[in-house]
């Protein structure tokens, strides 16, 4: 029974698929299909709570449901309520069947679930699966633009060859460990004889590396910038949240499962990406003239900050990286939400001179972009600052001083960018700017938005309550 | 039975996994990338295998027909996207139709 | 311990008597449809017409075994050998009596699977080989349509293995020891039976060659010997089809009385023979008609059974 | 009535071979018997006695390509309904409830490709007449 | 309490006068103005509460505190207090906060509520930087500064203001994130040391912390000072922001920025790490001297008359790095009075320049001359503030040079000449200024309007104050007296002599 309690947010989410795909098959209408969205979405986040009640609880050996997979389940259906919702008025300009989007959008949420509550390599595959497969088509939903056709086969094929090399890596743990749960992994590495072997080692390079695609980092971030491009702009903003989160949120529990910190292999190679990501996405971002572009270089140098939190290792990491995370998802569904209700399929905003002047014209939203550029290049007042705050105060602590130094190289540059964005924000609009800007959002983009302002404010004023519960969610980790 | 080392599985199946891998890598055309990749996913289909016999546990061989379904799956969409995408280039040469640079 | 020897006559003895009984067939379905249809059927070359079969192939040995230039040429030779050569290997495994088999794999039905699947091959390679758009559209219209019932071919044969327990067809049979599996399997037997009609392309599912829409369909450009092969596969087919009835749902060579062979022999004509009716019988469906009828009402039907079979039986078990 | 519990191979091959042989034969035969024409229409695509115009490399309907994904699909998801069923004995009720799971999902993704029109073959199928309001 | 009033005037201020834009931008200004003065008055009225104002020695340093819980997973805390030292500045900060606006009533006509708003909001970021005793919410604050200073230049600056403003903003957060990062380590190894996560000021005074350790923070602090101060080497943003930023974001920009990175020197470098300090001390007094020649050099050269007083500035700020590590009674007052005289003598020049701009639309001093014939108010109101930017006795300017070379003269004879020859060469620097723009032909005959009353006022003012602090400093002094001495007692060993 207690399964079933600590398996209600994923169940419910899987009937809620279920039922949108019938309600899709039998009502085709789209207010509809976002209600029937939306409403298992906030069903399950009700759910949490109960779920919550029963933790820690391994279901099966596939899923261990704690309060640090709940903490990323939340924080996964939040950003997928937050893309039906902001994707709303975007998908009406698509002309046809917008319908599906939510069906696929919904499975996505699933597997990202699973992944961040998988504790077995099964699990990890199944849950980082339903999610690409997913996304694959929802990266290519808009079938008849060309750019989004380009970005779905890109990450079809680059992500497929990623998952290729995951599993290849996995295969290969099995074949020296026999096991494929990350419990009795850890059990057999305490004992020490194996670790060393070429065949394990090789295949935690593998893993490391398939992961590291899914989360861009350097050196297999070369797919980031295009789908980004090419992605329609609510699948974007899906995409480098719940994927990347529900990516991170596995590896975090496989690296402290494994004991990551004790390999220094794996730990040279993580600083090596950390160090790179951060340079590289940085410096990538300044010659950008694509907001999405920029946004995706700025997404792989904050996985880089990430990664070096998740370096940090210990307590105060751990929840620099939850903090961190959440953070990000609003940061970032915060800014391609901006995008995505300018946009419409045939008409991606993207351009920075699409949004010279736009603070003359719709001060607000122009307002709430600028506060999600500061908070993402880490400036005080916002959110964004608190996170990178605490990845300073970790590193600090666990003495990581070369990223640490590029850690402040990497906030400094990214400045230069983020400033970009904001400065053209403020110039003066040219002439022909004020007739292609959609006339009015609708409501549930613009409430939405709202939303991930406040939350910006408020955790970058008074952060304190949801460090205190993160706190909390890290202690039953570790 | 004849057992064979499991080495010699393990190496066959990085064999197959290097020629899919060089196949994403080298091929242009978006039919032979994916067939690379399912090349790819059923090398490792067949480490699983072996890996599986082993330890003389079914789970390698579960893995591998979820390998299988994930290729289906990964087939079937690649290919619509391939139809598609025919449909809008003209082409399937991957970089003709990458046209975002930046 | 069976003997080499006894091995060898085993593989002997079902290889010939299969080509015998294929050629038998083909004598036996033109003489009984001209028997339904009022006419007299082949009944000139040797007593009733039997030798037919005979002078037919020296006839197709002798024709022009013409390669057409615009085909290509390896697939063109290749696709009507797959048909042939599956539908003869997938035989290996079928139990004919408990000592003749070729060989028993614990895995015979999903044998008998893969080799059916394979035969899909035979006909699309053959439509595209050929190069010739009669043959393409009929190539592309069987595939679709043995794709298309594969799916549920299969699982209608589920409800047989969770009975036995085994995909070993020698231990279906002997589950079969006190009850046929086509009475608790009847739905099952009907849609597999359905299924093997499709599969087989048989009337009234022929639509991949349909003559009056498609010339001949896939083979179209296919004359001589190579014709030869696709048509006796089709009768090859027949016969796998029925055997698999038979071992799956009509317990094997089980019988009173008469020697398994006998048995198995009564019965494998029954169904065959069942099948030249059906060919006599029904009209052809349009070819929309095909693909409902398999998507929208064989499948959930199979499920179903699935279900109810898992059921009853977890019911009856207790377990 | 007893089994016969051979699981030696090499009968299977050894008539696996046979059979090779024979279709090869049979082949080789028709080659070395068979006539040889050379007429002026010979070498031309059949096409009923019409000259034949464009290549038989015609683009066809999608619902081909549609058919092959939903049987790729499909069969990879009965490969676990197979697995279910030789061991169902053994997984009992908790196994069913899976199995039964699965089948479910199965069923509504059926139901879904019926309503979308993807198992529909009538070439002028009547529009969908679900509103689609935007 | 009054703490947290001064911070949400301003916020709410600032919201306020962005909002009240849609009315009529009269009511941006309008209440800018308000919310400046209101704070003004509360500061004024704190200063004049106490018992005795213009003795206020033997009382404590700390007149108010505000101790709030704030971020207690790491131990950081909402702690704001008022000394006489930041009594001083802050009441600064809201004078020219003041001055600003007016000075931007006829120059700003475009977005006039969010001008305000990013006005106020700068004032928020330095009064919350002067009081903030959690080292936390003191970088908190000083970051908070940078963002509205970033739009204040972006926007409304002039032809050249995208690349000052990015110029600022990169200069001044990487140093920030350089002080944050000494900062964490600060708290980092008390924390080690103690078993006490705080980021409180009073906490971390008694840090101990080893010699090798102790530099490299020191060295972030310093570096984030010096940047903002601005310190030679590091000074580079600061002609450029100057010279683009418009004529209220130059007074901000140069009478109240710059006095942040004054302030954190003294309240925070010497105090946490007096040996370090003390060890560089040289090298630090050298760069001052340096920035002063420099400054003055630089300042002498330039046809741009705000690039002339941006110059004047870096020049006048290194008698205050000289005055700060000099660290004795006399050298601090003199930093003190120095950045106060500084504060209101740039303010003013800045808002000359500006009109002048306004009126001339060149700031190319070549291009200037004649001013005494065609708006006698305005020259003669540029001669008293260059004359005082010279540092004429009787003025303020005077005091605090005069006393920060008395200071430095007790640690080293060669570095007081070396600065004193700096007040030679801005008395070249300003009366080559007067020269060019006061005197000789007008090169347009067309007459131009002179000051307004209201202009008369603010300057008036500013003189007035120039000539108070010049003349009866005294209760400048006692009123930093305390505080100074409060700060002095955490230096272990006084300065070298040499």
């Amino acid at each position: 029974m207690s399964d079933f309690i600590a398996l209600l947010p994923l169940l419910l989410l899987t009937l809620g698929s279920l039922a949108l795909t019938l309600v899709v098959a039998f009502y085709r209408q789209h207010r509809l299909t976002l209600l029937a969205t939306v409403f298992p979405l906030l069903l399950c986040l009700e759910m949490i709570p109960i779920a919550a009640t029963v933790t820690p609880h391994q279901v099966s050996p596939l899923l261990i449901i704690d309060q640090y997979a709940l903490f990323y389940t939340g924080l996964i259906l939040a950003a997928a309520l937050a893309v039906a919702l902001l994707g709303y008025g975007y998908l009406q300009g698509l002309g046809d069947q917008p319908e599906e989007f939510y069906m696929l959008l919904l499975l996505a949420t699933l597997g990202a679930t699973v992944l961040a509550a998988s504790n077995h390599f099964i699990s990890l595959f199944l849950g980082l699966e339903i999610l690409s497969v997913s996304l694959f088509a929802l990266l290519a939903y808009p079938r008849h633009f060309r750019p989004s056709l380009e970005a779905g086969v890109k990450y079809l094929i680059l992500s497929g060859a990623s998952s290729a090399m995951l599993l290849f890596g996995i295969a290969l743990i099995y074949a020296e460990m026999g096991t494929l749960e990350f419990g009795h992994l850890s059990t057999l590495l305490n004992r020490g004889e194996i670790s060393s072997n070429v065949f394990f080692l090789a295949g935690l390079v593998f893993i490391i590396s398939g992961l590291s695609f899914k989360l861009s980092w350097v050196p297999f971030h070369l797919w980031t910038p295009d789908v980004y491009q090419g992605a329609p702009a609510p699948v974007t903003a899906f995409l480098t949240t719940v994927s990347k989160g529900a990516v991170f949120a596995l590896l975090l529990r496989f690296f402290i499962q494994v004991e990551g910190d004790n390999h220094h292999l794996l730990t040279v190679i993580l600083s090596l990406i950390a160090w790179l990501s951060i340079l590289v996405g940085n410096l990538l971002a300044l010659l950008q003239n694509n907001i999405k572009r920029i946004l995706a270089y700025s997404s792989i140098a904050h996985l880089g900050y990430l990664l070096v939190a998740l370096l940090a290792s210990g307590s105060l990491g751990m929840e620099a990286v939850m903090f961190y995370w959440v953070v990000y998802f609003i940061m970032n569904l915060g800014a391609f939400g901006v995008v995505t209700v300018l946009s419409s399929p045939a008409q991606e905003k993207q351009n920075l001179e699409d949004y010279q002047g736009l603070f003359w014209h719709r001060p607000a939203l122009a307002g709430m972009f600028t506060f999600t550029l500061l908070s993402l290049a880490g400036i005080p007042l916002t959110a964004g600052f608190i996170g990178k705050f605490y990845i300073f105060t970790a590193s600090v602590e666990a003495a990581l001083w070369p990223l640490l130094f590029t850690l402040i190289i990497g906030s400094t540059l990214g400045l230069f960018y983020y400033l970009r964005i904001i400065i053209a924000l403020y110039r003066l609009p040219t002439a022909e700017i004020e007739r292609v800007y959609p006339s009015t959002l609708p409501l549930t983009s613009s409430l939405m938005l709202a939303l991930l302002a406040l939350l910006l404010v408020w955790w970058g004023v008074y952060p304190e309550p949801l460090m205190q519960f993160i706190q909390t969610v890290a202690m039953t980790l570790l | 039975m004849i057992s064979i080392p499991i080495e010699h599985g393990l190496y066959l199946a990085a064999a197959l996994f290097l020629l899919g891998l060089m196949g994403v890598l080298v091929r242009r055309n978006l039919i032979f990338m994916l067939m690379s990749l399912e090349i790819m996913l059923n090398a490792t289909g067949l480490a699983f295998i072996v890996a599986g016999a082993r330890w003389g546990e079914a789970e390698g061989q579960i893995f591998f027909m979820l390998i299988l379904t994930l290729a289906a799956a990964e087939a079937a969409i690649g290919l619509a996207l391939i139809l598609l995408i025919y449909r809008h280039f003209g082409t399937l040469d991957a970089d003709r139709i990458s046209e975002m640079r930046g | 311990m069976k003997t080499v020897l006894a091995s060898l006559f085993n593989i002997l003895g079902i290889l010939g008597t299969l080509l015998t009984l294929t050629a038998l067939l083909i004598w036996i379905e033109r003489r009984l449809l001209g028997f339904w249809q009022d006419r007299y059927g082949p009944n000139r070359v040797g007593p009733f017409g039997i030798l037919q079969v005979v002078a037919d192939v020296i006839k197709l040995f002798t024709k022009e075994d013409w390669i057409p230039p615009f085909a290509d040429k390896g697939v063109f030779i290749l696709a009507p050998t797959v048909v042939v050569i599956t539908a003869l290997l997938a035989f290996a495994v079928i139990p004919i009596t408990p000592d003749i088999g070729i060989i028993d794999l614990n895995i015979g039905l999903l044998f008998f699977l893969a080799m059916s699947s394979l035969a899909v091959y035979s006909v699309v390679l053959g439509g595209w080989a050929s190069n010739n758009k009669y043959s393409l559209m009929g190539s592309l219209r069987a595939a679709a349509q043995m794709l298309s019932y594969e799916v549920f071919m299969g699982l209608s044969l589920m409800g047989v293995v969770m009975l036995a327990g085994s995909f070993n067809l020698r231990e279906i049979v002997a589950a079969q020891q006190g009850l046929w599996f086509c009475i608790p399997q009847f739905l099952g037997l009907v849609v597999f039976l359905i299924a093997g009609i499709a599969e087989a392309h048989r009337l009234p599912f022929d639509l991949p060659e349909a003559e009056n829409e498609l010339v001949a369909g896939f083979h179209t450009e296919y004359s001589g010997m190579k014709f030869g092969l696709f048509f006796v596969g089709e009768y090859l087919a027949i016969l796998l089809i029925s055997a698999m009835i038979v071992t799956l749902f009509f317990g094997g060579w089980r019988g009173p009385w008469l020697p398994p062979l006998v048995w198995f022999f009564i019965k494998l004509s029954f169904f065959a023979f069942f099948f030249i009716l059906l060919r006599a019988a029904l009209p052809r469906p349009r070819y929309d008609q095909l693909m409902a009828y398999g998507w929208k009402l064989m499948l959930p039907l199979t499920l179903l059974n699935l279900v109810v079979t898992g059921a009853v039986v977890l019911t009856i078990e207790g377990t | 009535m007893s089994l016969m519990q051979s699981t030696e191979f090499w009968p299977f091959v050894l008539y696996a071979g046979i059979v090779l042989a024979l279709v090869a034969g049979i082949l080789g035969l028709s080659y070395i018997l068979g006539q040889r024409h050379g007429e002026k229409a010979t070498g031309e695509p059949f096409e009923s006695g019409i000259v034949p115009v464009d290549f038989a490399r015609l683009r066809f309907s999608a619902k081909f390509y549609l058919v092959a994904v939903l049987f790729v699909i499909f069969d990879m998801e009965a490969v676990f309904i197979f697995a279910w069923a030789v061991a169902f004995r053994e997984t009992g009720w908790i196994g069913y409830g899976g199995a039964l799971t699965f089948i479910a999902i199965l069923v509504v993704a059926l139901i879904y490709e019926w309503r979308v029109g993807a198992l529909d073959w009538q070439p002028q199928e009547r529009k969908r007449q679900t509103s689609r309001q935007l | 309490m009054i703490l947290i009033w001064l911070l949400v005037i301003l916020i709410v201020g600032g919201v306020g006068a962005w909002v009240a834009e849609r009315q009529h931008p009269l009511w941006s200004r309008i209440i800018a103005l308000l919310a400046l003065g209101i704070n003004f008055l509360l500061v004024a009225a704190l200063w004049l509460s106490q018992a005795n104002p213009f003795a206020i020695a033997g009382q404590g340093a700390w007149l108010v505190e505000l101790d709030w819980p704030w971020i207690a997973h790491f131990g950081i805390r909402f702690h704001l207090a008022l000394d006489g030292l930041s009594l001083l500045l802050v009441l600064l900060a809201c004078f020219l906060g003041l001055m600003a606006v007016v000075a931007s009533w006829t120059e700003i006509q475009y977005r006039v509520g969010f001008f305000h708003f990013n006005l106020l909001w700068v004032l928020t970021g330095v009064i919350g930087v002067f009081m903030a005793l959690d080292l936390f919410l003191f970088f908190f604050f000083w970051e908070v500064m940078l963002v509205p200073m970033y739009f204040l230049i972006a926007i409304w600056g002039h032809e050249r203001r995208l690349p000052a403003a990015f110029k600022f903003f990169i200069f001044t957060h990487s140093s920030g994130l350089m002080l944050l990062v000494a900062i964490l380590v600060l708290v980092w190894t008390h924390y080690q040391h103690t078993g006490v996560l705080t980021f409180d000021y009073f906490d971390l005074l008694g840090a101990s912390l080893d010699p090798n350790t102790a530099f490299w923070i020191a060295l972030g602090f310093f570096i984030a000072f010096t940047v903002k101060l601005p310190a030679v080497p590091l000074h580079s943003w600061l002609p450029d922001a100057h010279t683009q930023a418009s004529t209220g974001g130059s007074v901000i920009l140069a009478g109240v920025l710059l006095k942040t990175g004054a302030y954190g020197l003294l309240r925070f470098v010497v105090p946490l790490f007096p040996a370090t300090a003390f060890d560089y001390s040289p090298v630090i007094m050298l760069l001052g001297v340096i920035g002063i020649l420099y400054g003055a050099v630089l300042a002498f050269a330039q046809q741009d008359v705000k690039r002339l007083i941006a110059y004047s500035s870096i020049s006048h700020m290194g008698f205050v790095l000289l005055g700060v590590f000099a660290w004795n009674p006399v050298a601090l007052q003199g930093a003190v009075m120095q950045m106060l005289a500084h504060g209101i003598s740039v303010a003013a020049l800045f808002m000359v320049a500006g009109a002048l701009q306004e009126r001339l639309h060149t700031r190319d001093m070549g291009r200037m001359g004649g001013l005494w014939s065609k708006a006698p108010r305005l020259a003669a109101i540029s001669l008293f503030f260059a004359v005082a930017a010279l540092g004429l006795p009787g003025l303020a300017n005077f005091m605090g040079e005069f006393l920060v070379l008395l200071g430095t003269y007790q640690v080293s004879i060669a570095f007081t000449a070396a600065a004193a020859l700096g007040l030679i060469l801005s008395v070249v620097y300003a009366l080559i200024m007067v020269q060019k723009t006061l005197h000789g032909e007008a090169e347009e005959q067309r007459r131009f309007a002179d000051f307004s009353t209201g202009d008369m006022a603010a300057m008036g003012a500013m003189i007035f104050i120039l000539f108070w602090l010049g003349l009866y400093p005294q209760p400048v002094f006692d009123m930093a007296h305390p505080a100074l001495e409060g700060l002095q007692q955490w230096v272990m060993e006084p300065p070298r002599q040499n």
